[in-house]
């Protein structure tokens, strides 16, 4: 274990660092933040003092190294846009974004399960057949299309739900949360199935080929040898067997919806993460799109560390082996 | 057929082969919360000296995991051994510069128990059975055709299935495509792993014959690993039965049958079903295999060893000639 | 009593000094005042001061407001006025600050409690103007205020019109009145102030009913906001003109000019009067305003709108006539045309790519081959400074002064004098650079006026920009609603009451 | 008694594996449309220039004063707009056809250049282990522990609009995936008895990894490289509708429907609304050929 | 003697795309009460899918079309599903061939055993997990309890398959159907399981089908013997007299391929060809192409016959003369 996480951590580390290479000189190739930051009408005097002031007027690899060593003391730089720590405001928006991620991998689990599973039960039945037609579907709409489709349909047309923003917000531990009310519930619907819709079909689908995987597996047959019913069968016998790929793929599925939020959050202006870093990226705020990465570079790794840990903790197989 | 040559055609020598097996994640949080955990290693082959005589069919019998395939693997040049000399004709192998290497390793071939899987299902026949040939510079393109044809025909297989693919074919006839592709770079040795396990009795009887045939025609010499020991007992002169990693007895054929002289070479032949017995009572060796993991100590058999004394579990008995050419490994015998 | 408002742009800071940028100083002006505000045609009107005038050609007295009170009850006074002068060069880490505003300033006399001279090294009949600009804090409670305070709403105290209840960042601001404002009393309780970045979702949030007020309609979205009958529309002609930049620097090949083979023009095209006419009158100017704008911009040849200070009267853009475009290259020696790459933002201003394609049909069709290309804005505003592209589309959003545009787009680049810090196309002309060089200093209005519209009019005829349009302020509302529509883009609460 | 056998069981005529592959594939009805689709798609892509009834690419052919033409309009040019125009008079069913060809160049381009680089790597990691095989596999982590949307915007914001680029940024952020599904079953196959056979046959490596282990690791292969063409399409629609990805003049099916998409709400619903479909039914018609290409190659299922 | 279980003229096919597959094409066979019946044949004969037809656990696109599986006189052909489960695991239990498989890998041993018991008796947990822990016991798993606990992966296959036993006895089943259960197994744990079922069989009075390819053991255990031919049954009788004198020449051979029964060194007697695809079966007898016997009286279908007391056969040509009268 200490060897592994201390590997991990290192491995880890690494990638933050290269990472941060690599999105630092991207962001100096792509232009140049003081242009578009500072007002039109200043003049070349403001200009220069505002480089200075940024700290741009140095050669890139002492930025670099300014950068670093602020960063091993915690501190990811300022925001050029709002003179606030990065990190500071990447943490303030990330409740929104975890709220909408969360919401869309609940949605994908709660709706995939349990047509993934009939899917794979009756696999020829009209009803999967419609089912794994409809998945194709989630598969291939581009996000963006759908979240506009949707506000067309359910905000301007019908005017069921509201067609963008977070809504109320209740703030505990210092954060805002909209998942605590009503109104909250009514603004993260939209966003949040759009978000879902593919991993829906991905649930779907994992199931549903999990479930025909099990099918044919002699332990199921041998469990209605044994003369169970069919709902034990299937809900004990076969269900814990694919919980285990759906668990482990929702988890790691979790971090790509993060960063999928993006385009959610665009289309719903949602505010969290992935609009912040859209909007940075329009005024190369350099500063939080850095943050922003090895954020979410760190949320990856360490979901992927959950997963792994949890992975192990839901297989048997995995799990004991190394006590016995 | 038995040997004249005094300097065996291969000897396998103080062979060993360890699998390292590094800990998974699990296993390290384990043994971070205290569990006594190691990387793990199996000694898949500990100290193995065989020699085989040029004509001489040895039958290699042992229990599931207890290094058969291992050892054939080696012989048949694909695995390294971890420790000990594969002399081929009195010359180590590692010792042989290219290309009489390569022509040692041509030399031994392998047929594998799988017919499924030792077959490239995306190759004709004609290029699975012609492909080294042709890279060794044993045949030509213009000769391809016909060379192809003759090592198919001698395996059982009509030519003219050439340029089909392993899926169009039974069990019987893979396995004969996996033999016309050994016998394709002429070899003199080979080794079979379980080459008929996976037959049907009635073609697994075809597919005998035809190692016997060959075996007269071609003058070839075979390891025969099987656990059928019907099997082994009706094709091999000289048997050698292993238990995890290790030789306990070996002897010619008809002695060990007679004559079996180790603990698990008994229960073995005791407990293996013969048709001629009807209705009869099974015994029972009692205990499970044990995992190559930990083995136990001493004598690996002494767990399940209806004659075990308290030396047989802290000293590793040594092969011991018991009679003229039958070895075996107990402290029985001394 | 409550207003939910979205705005299209994100306030990106509370702190009044901070950050110069229209979203900002929109809710900047809701909490703060300034010495001098401006009504929505952008003329200066009293704020927190009264009265000024110039006492002598360098020197400015201002009556400061009596009786006015920040939120925390603080009362205002010249002291607080002084401080917030001596603030504005000094936030930190501002990426766009100030302090032009005040840089001429060299002296700030606190005469009385309520008034105020200040000095400058020259004449400076701009100093009022500059004044629109500066938000005044309190001392007592903004000595020590950091950004941070502001954005978190604990130091966003002003005199403004309303209070700042929360603030998240990038997604509201909620508002209370304050109820003590000397001016106005603002018609909303509670303002609920939403940023809606995508244009599509703000119209759909008006649509829905989601929000009562929007600023900074798509333009594809008029004709359903115009045909809604639950929904009005409050449109202003605004101070931004968009307009061609051309590369005047190279004498030489210009780098996105070529002939029709591909290969460079020894000697570049742009610099050529006659070139650079064709090219204007090639622009169909009333197709682009309806047909792209759909009716949201004025086809305009100079910077600023009418009835704006230094507006060139009766200088219209010219009619679009092909034929003379291709007469004019023809003279110019390039009968056949040429090939030139337009480039242009596509995330900046109201179709900006749109435009840039209509231009480049324009031109194609005057025997000008152009290639289009429109990129972010980030990337396009560098290599635009870095004179990268041989035309290109940008916009300026002026002072409702002529020097302003003059200054910083037709003057010659001049960094000492901070002239022509935007002039991307490297325009010259010193005819231009002695007009405004008199203008600057002369504080007689109407003589000042003079100067600048024939500074303008000089470098307009000589083609140094080309104007295409300038654009209408569209903000649209339940029709219970009503707007000033405002010059200057803001969008702020307290021009909105119910009808 | 004789030693020959008798003729293999099944097997009518020669039956190549691609044969049997085809024609388990032509056994299901909508895989087999998804594929029809997908040609039919696909040519018009090829043969766009001649096909379209416009160069929705030139501007000279562009007038702005037929934009939003409804479907069904003829145009200042004389040309009927069956599926009306956009904002700058482009001809929407020519401007369909063109984007289709940039989404398939976007989307076939990247895969393909992806899966080559991927798979060279995955394999190269997997035969050859150890160090290599770590640093390859710590490359994949970094590119996978990136997700792909910010990569890729990142990438373009960096090299700029265009085509090429758009192919560049999905390779760059696509290869990964190809590279652990080679390496993943690579190291499945090598441990193989066929691979054994090949090793005891003294055949060279080179012959090994290239005619024996690599032919077998395609199937899993070519699944997910259906899939990320799909993606890739989808991928570049996203990116142009962010802003980024192709340029405005010769726009993809995304960029139509990012464009288009502004005029929803005004009721010039076909500016978006038919270039939806036509990326809807590539997409579908690919996902479809997967789906079923999934089963195929899928050896569990073909218990 | 009573009859457990009598089959009679079982057809089971398989309707798939390539056509129809006769897995199981007239099988006849009865088991006597306490009985061992060897159901021997080679791999594709139909032994698995005569047995999962007895249960009633053929999956689609497999169907019975034909025949009547009389369990205690009451056929089961026609049961309905509900009917059929309670007598799964219940009065009829099924042992499958590969021990690692047969065990829900991500359950615990207990939760698979009690699951069962309470799937066909009302009893408490406890007295299920009782009931459990005594079959463990006796199908030899030392420390039952602790075993109860465990989950598959921590067993070996010889205990699996033990367990998978101990599963199928908890209710002590008129009838254990077991599928090729040593198949997969080493020698000496084949013996153990041999042992143990043997000493079952006697104390319990089960009847069991053990279904196998290895003429050995069956000629160790069963009572009776049915061979299985291209789905159907082509010899059956007593054991002994089978083996000693078979009939029908496919048995013939198959004994005679029997390493030991052949001289050391020699070549084995051999049945030329292969086996036959069950998709395009010809007409007539299906081993005709194989049989040195046959002649154009094959091409019509024997019938399976008695020929000698408790002998029956498919063969128009059958070995009569080695055995006696
Ligand atoms: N590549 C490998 N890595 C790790 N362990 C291995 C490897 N190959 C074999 N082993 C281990 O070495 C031991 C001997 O394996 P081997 O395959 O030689 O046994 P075997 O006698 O052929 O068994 P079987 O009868 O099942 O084929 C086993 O415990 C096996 O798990
Ligand atoms: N689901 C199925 N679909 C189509 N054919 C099937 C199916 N299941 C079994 N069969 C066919 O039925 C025939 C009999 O199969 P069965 O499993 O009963 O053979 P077996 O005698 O048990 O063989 P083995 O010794 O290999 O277990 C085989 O030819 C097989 O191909
Ligand atoms: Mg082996
Ligand atoms: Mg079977
Ligand atoms: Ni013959």
């Amino acid at each position: 274990m200490t060897v592994y996480l201390l590997r991990r951590i290192l491995q880890s580390l690494m990638v933050l660092l290269a990472m941060s290479v690599i999105v630092f000189v991207g962001v100096y190739a792509i232009g140049d933040p003081v242009e578009i930051l500072i007002s039109p009408d200043a003049d070349q005097m403001e200009r220069e003092r505002a480089i200075a002031a940024l700290g741009l007027d140095l050669p890139l690899w002492q930025q670099y190294l300014v950068f670093l060593q602020n960063a091993l003391r915690g501190d990811l730089g300022r925001s050029f846009v709002f003179n606030e720590p990065a990190l500071q405001l990447i943490l303030n928006r990330m409740p929104a974004t975890l709220e909408l991620a969360f919401g869309a991998m609940f949605l994908s689990v709660l709706i995939g399960l349990p047509l993934g599973l009939y899917a794979g039960l009756k696999p020829d039945s009209v009803g999967s057949r419609v089912i794994m037609a409809g998945s194709i579907l989630g598969f291939s709409l581009p996000t963006f299309w759908v979240g506009l489709m949707l506000i067309m349909v359910f905000a301007v047309q019908l005017g069921w739900l509201p067609s963008s923003g977070r809504g109320e917000t209740v703030q505990i531990l210092g954060l805002h949360w909209s998942f605590l009310t009503a109104n909250g519930w009514m603004h993260l619907a939209m966003p949040a199935f759009n978000l879902a819709l593919f991993k829906i079909s991905l649930v779907i689908r994992l199931t549903r080929s999990g479930v025909r995987e099990a099918m044919l597996m002699d332990y199921v047959k041998f469990a209605r040898a044994k003369g169970l019913s069919p709902t034990r069968v299937t809900f004990v016998h076969v269900f814990k067997n694919i919980l285990i790929p759906v668990v482990t793929v929702v988890g790691l599925e979790l971090g790509s919806t993060i960063a999928f939020s993006v385009v959610t959050e665009t289309v719903f202006a949602w505010p969290g993460m992935g609009k912040l870093i859209i909007d940075s990226i329009n005024v190369l705020d350099r500063p939080v799109i850095v943050a922003y990465l090895m954020v979410i570079v760190l949320m990856f790794i360490t979901i992927n560390l959950i997963v792994d840990i949890l992975y192990s903790v839901l297989d048997p197989r995995v799990r004991l082996e190394s006590k016995a | 057929m038995s040997a004249t040559n005094d300097t065996p055609l291969l000897e396998l020598r103080g062979i060993s082969r360890r699998f390292e097996k590094k800990l998974d994640f699990a296993g390290k949080i384990a043994r971070f919360l205290g569990a006594p955990l190691r990387e793990e290693v199996v000694h898949a082959v500990d100290d193995v000296t065989i020699g085989i005589r040029k004509g001489e069919v040895v039958g290699l019998v042992g229990e599931s995991g207890c290094g058969k395939s291992t050892l054939g693997r080696i012989a048949a040049g694909i695995m390294p051994p971890s420790n000990g000399q594969v002399l081929w004709r009195g010359t180590d192998v590692t010792k042989l510069d290219g290309p009489a290497s390569r022509e040692a390793r041509l030399r031994a071939q392998m047929i594998f128990q799988d017919p499924y899987a030792s077959l490239n299902p995306r190759m004709r026949v004609e290029d699975i059975v012609g492909e080294a040939p042709l890279v060794h510079g044993m045949t030509t393109r213009a000769g391809f055709s016909a060379y192809v044809e003759e090592q198919m025909r001698r395996a059982g297989l009509d030519p003219a299935f050439k340029r089909r693919y392993p899926h169009q074919f039974s069990g019987g006839q893979r396995q004969r495509i996996g033999i016309a592709r050994a016998l394709a770079v002429k070899p003199e040795f080979i080794v079979c792993d379980e080459a008929v396990a996976a037959l049907d009795v009635s073609i697994q009887a075809q597919i005998l014959n035809l190692f016997m045939k060959l075996r007269s025609e071609l003058d070839l010499t075979y390891l025969f690993i099987s656990h059928d020991l019907s099997v082994v007992e009706h094709l091999s002169d000289r048997v050698v039965i292993m238990y995890l990693g290790r030789v306990v007895e070996q002897a010619p054929a008809e002695e060990i049958f007679a004559r079996a002289n180790h603990p698990y070479t008994v229960s073995l032949l005791n407990s293996v079903p013969r048709i001629e017995a009807r209705k009869r009572a099974f015994t029972t060796v009692k205990g499970e295999i044990p995992s190559p993991l930990n083995p136990p100590t001493g004598c690996h058999f002494h767990p399940r060893c209806p004659h075990a004394m308290p030396r047989c579990s802290q000293e590793v008995p040594k092969l011991k000639e018991v009679a003229p050419g039958h070895f075996s490994a107990c402290h029985l015998n001394s | 009593q409550n207003l939910n408002m979205a705005v299209g742009a994100p306030v990106t800071s509370l702190d009044p000094h901070y950050h110069q940028l229209s979203p900002n100083n929109a809710a900047a002006g809701m909490i703060f005042d300034r010495l001098i505000n401006t009504d929505g045609d952008a003329r200066m009107q009293p704020g927190l001061a009264e009265s000024w005038r110039a006492i002598e050609p360098n020197v400015w007295e201002f009556r400061l407001r009596r009786g006015v009170t920040f939120h925390n009850g603080n009362p205002f006074t010249a002291e607080d006025v002084a401080f917030t002068f001596r603030r504005v060069p000094n936030v930190p880490n501002s990426p766009s600050s100030f302090a032009a505003f005040v840089r001429p300033i060299t002296n700030v006399e606190v005469v009385d409690s309520h008034t105020l001279r200040i000095t400058t090294q020259n004449p400076s009949p701009l100093l009022p103007q500059d004044m629109t600009n500066i938000f005044i804090l309190d001392r007592e409670t903004h000595e020590n205020a950091t950004t941070e305070q502001f954005n978190s709403g604990v130091a966003a105290i002003g005199t403004g019109p309303f209070r700042v209840v929360s603030h998240t960042m990038g997604d509201r601001i909620e508002f209370a009145r304050n109820d003590s404002y000397f001016g106005t009393r603002p018609a909303w309780a509670t303002v609920n102030y939403r940023m809606i970045t995508n244009g599509g979702a703000r119209t759909a949030a008006l649509l829905s009913g989601d929000v009562d007020f929007i600023d900074q309609v798509p333009t594809p979205d008029l004709a359903r906001v115009r045909g809604d009958r639950r929904l009005a529309v409050s449109e202003k002609v605004g101070l931004r003109l968009i307009f061609l930049g051309l590369d005047h620097m190279r004498e030489d090949a210009s780098p996105f000019v070529t002939d029709n083979n591909g290969q460079p023009i020894a000697r570049n095209p742009l610099r050529d009067l006659r070139v650079r006419q064709a090219l204007s009158i090639a622009i169909d100017r009333p197709a682009i305003a309806n047909r792209v704008m759909e009716g949201s911009a004025t086809p305009s040849a100079q910077f600023l709108p009418p009835g704006v200070f230094s507006h060139i009267p009766n200088f219209a853009p010219p009619a679009p006539d092909a034929a003379r475009a291709r007469a004019l290259l023809a003279e110019a020696g390039f009968p056949e045309g040429f090939r030139i790459t337009l480039h242009g933002p596509n995330n900046r201003y109201p179709n900006d790519g749109r435009i840039v394609q209509a231009v480049g049909q324009m031109w194609t069709r005057i025997g000008v081959r152009t290639t289009v290309e429109a990129q972010p804005w980030t990337t396009f505003v560098g290599r635009a400074g870095r004179q990268e592209f041989s035309a290109f589309l940008i916009g300026w959003g002026s002072n409702p002064e002529g020097s302003h545009p003059v200054r910083n787009i037709l003057a010659t680049a001049n960094r000492d004098r901070g002239w022509g810090a935007s002039n991307r196309g490297r325009y010259s002309n010193p005819e231009v650079d002695r007009r405004l060089e008199a203008a600057l200093v002369e504080i007689d209005d109407a003589r000042r006026e003079v100067i600048l519209q024939e500074a303008q009019r000089i470098a307009l005829d000589d083609v140094g920009i080309i104007p295409i349009h300038i654009q209408t302020n569209i903000w649209a509302m339940r029709n219970t609603l009503q707007h000033e529509a405002r010059a200057d883009e803001l969008t702020r609460a307290q021009d909105i009451r119910p009808r | 008694m004789s030693d020959t056998t008798a003729p293999a069981p099944v097997a009518a005529k020669e039956e190549t594996p691609f044969r049997r592959f085809v024609s388990e594939f032509a056994a299901n009805k909508v895989a087999v449309g998804g594929l029809l689709v997908f040609v039919t798609i696909a040519l018009l892509a090829i043969f766009a220039p001649w096909i379209a009834p416009q160069n929705p690419y030139d501007l000279a052919q562009l007038d702005i004063m037929d934009g939003r033409l409804p479907p069904g309009e003829v145009g200042g040019s004389g040309i009927t707009h069956w599926l009306g125009t956009d904002d700058q008079g482009r001809d929407m069913l020519s401007g369909i056809i063109y984007g289709l060809r940039i989404s398939l160049i976007v989307g076939i381009g990247s895969a393909v250049i992806a899966c080559l680089v991927g798979a060279s790597l995955g394999l190269l990691a997997a035969y050859a282990g150890g160090r290599t095989d770590s640093f390859i596999m710590r490359l994949v982590d970094l590119q996978l522990s990136f997700p792909t949307i910010l990569a890729a915007l990142m990438i373009l914001a960096f090299l700029g609009k265009g085509v090429l680029n758009v192919v560049i940024a999905l390779v760059i952020v696509e290869w990964a995936y190809y590279a652990r599904t080679v390496r993943g079953s690579a190291l499945v196959e090598r441990r193989r008895e066929y691979i054994e056979a090949a090793q005891c046959l003294v055949l060279p490596t080179s012959r090994i990894l290239f005619r024996h282990l690599f032919p077998n690791c395609l199937p899993p292969l070519i699944v997910i490289g259906t899939i990320q063409i799909a993606r890739a399409i989808a991928l570049e629609a996203t990116l142009s509708f962010l802003g980024l990805g192709v340029p405005i003049t010769e726009p993809s099916l995304g960029l139509l429907i990012a464009n288009g998409f502004e005029y929803m709400l005004s009721g010039n619903y076909w500016i978006s609304f038919y270039p939806g479909i036509a990326l809807l039914v590539t997409i579908v018609s690919i996902n479809l050929m997967g789906d079923h290409l999934r089963d195929v190659l899928n050896p569990r299922l073909k218990k | 003697m009573s009859t457990t279980l009598e089959v009679r003229n079982l057809r089971t096919h398989f309707f798939t795309r390539a056509g129809v597959v006769k897995a199981v094409d007239g099988v006849s066979f009865t088991v006597g009460r306490g009985q061992v019946l060897g159901l021997v044949g080679e791999s594709g004969s139909g032994k698995t899918v005569t047995g999962f037809s007895i249960i009633g656990l053929v999956d689609p696109p497999g169907r019975v079309v034909e025949g009547e599986i009389l369990f205690h006189g009451r056929n089961l052909a026609t049961a309905s599903e509900e009917e059929l489960r309670h007598l799964r695991g219940n009065r009829i239990a099924m042992i499958f061939q590969d021990p690692m498989m047969t065990l829900n890998p991500v359950l615990r041993v207990d939760t698979q055993m009690i699951e069962t018991v309470l799937a066909h008796e009302k009893v408490s947990r406890e007295e299920a997990r009782q009931r459990s822990r005594d079959a463990l016991g006796m199908v030899g798993i030392p420390s039952p309890d602790e075993r109860l606990k465990s989950y598959p992966h921590q067993f070996s296959g010889g205990m699996r398959q033990r367990v998978a036993i101990a599963i199928a006895l908890l209710h002590r089943p008129e009838l254990i159907i077991a599928d090729e259960p040593t198949t997969a197994l080493d020698v000496t744990i084949q013996g153990q399981i041999l042992a143990e079922v043997q000493k079952l069989a006697a104390t319990t009075g089960t009847s069991l089908i053990w279904i196998t390819h290895d003429l050995s053991v069956v000629a160790g255990l069963a009572d009776e013997i049915a061979v299985m031919y291209a789905g159907r049954v082509v010899e059956g009788g007593e054991v002994g007299a089978v083996l000693d004198a078979p009939f029908h020449p496919y048995t013939v051979g198959l004994i005679g391929s029997v390493p030991s029964r052949n001289r050391r060194g020699e070549p084995l007697r051999q049945i030329p060809g292969m086996t036959p695809s069950l998709l395009k079966l010809p007409a007539g007898c299906a081993f005709r192409s194989r049989c040195p016997r046959a002649d154009e009286a094959c091409l019509a279908m024997p019938d399976l016959l008695e020929l000698r007391p408790g002998r029956r056969a498919r063969c128009f040509h059958p070995h009569l003369e080695g055995a006696g009268a």
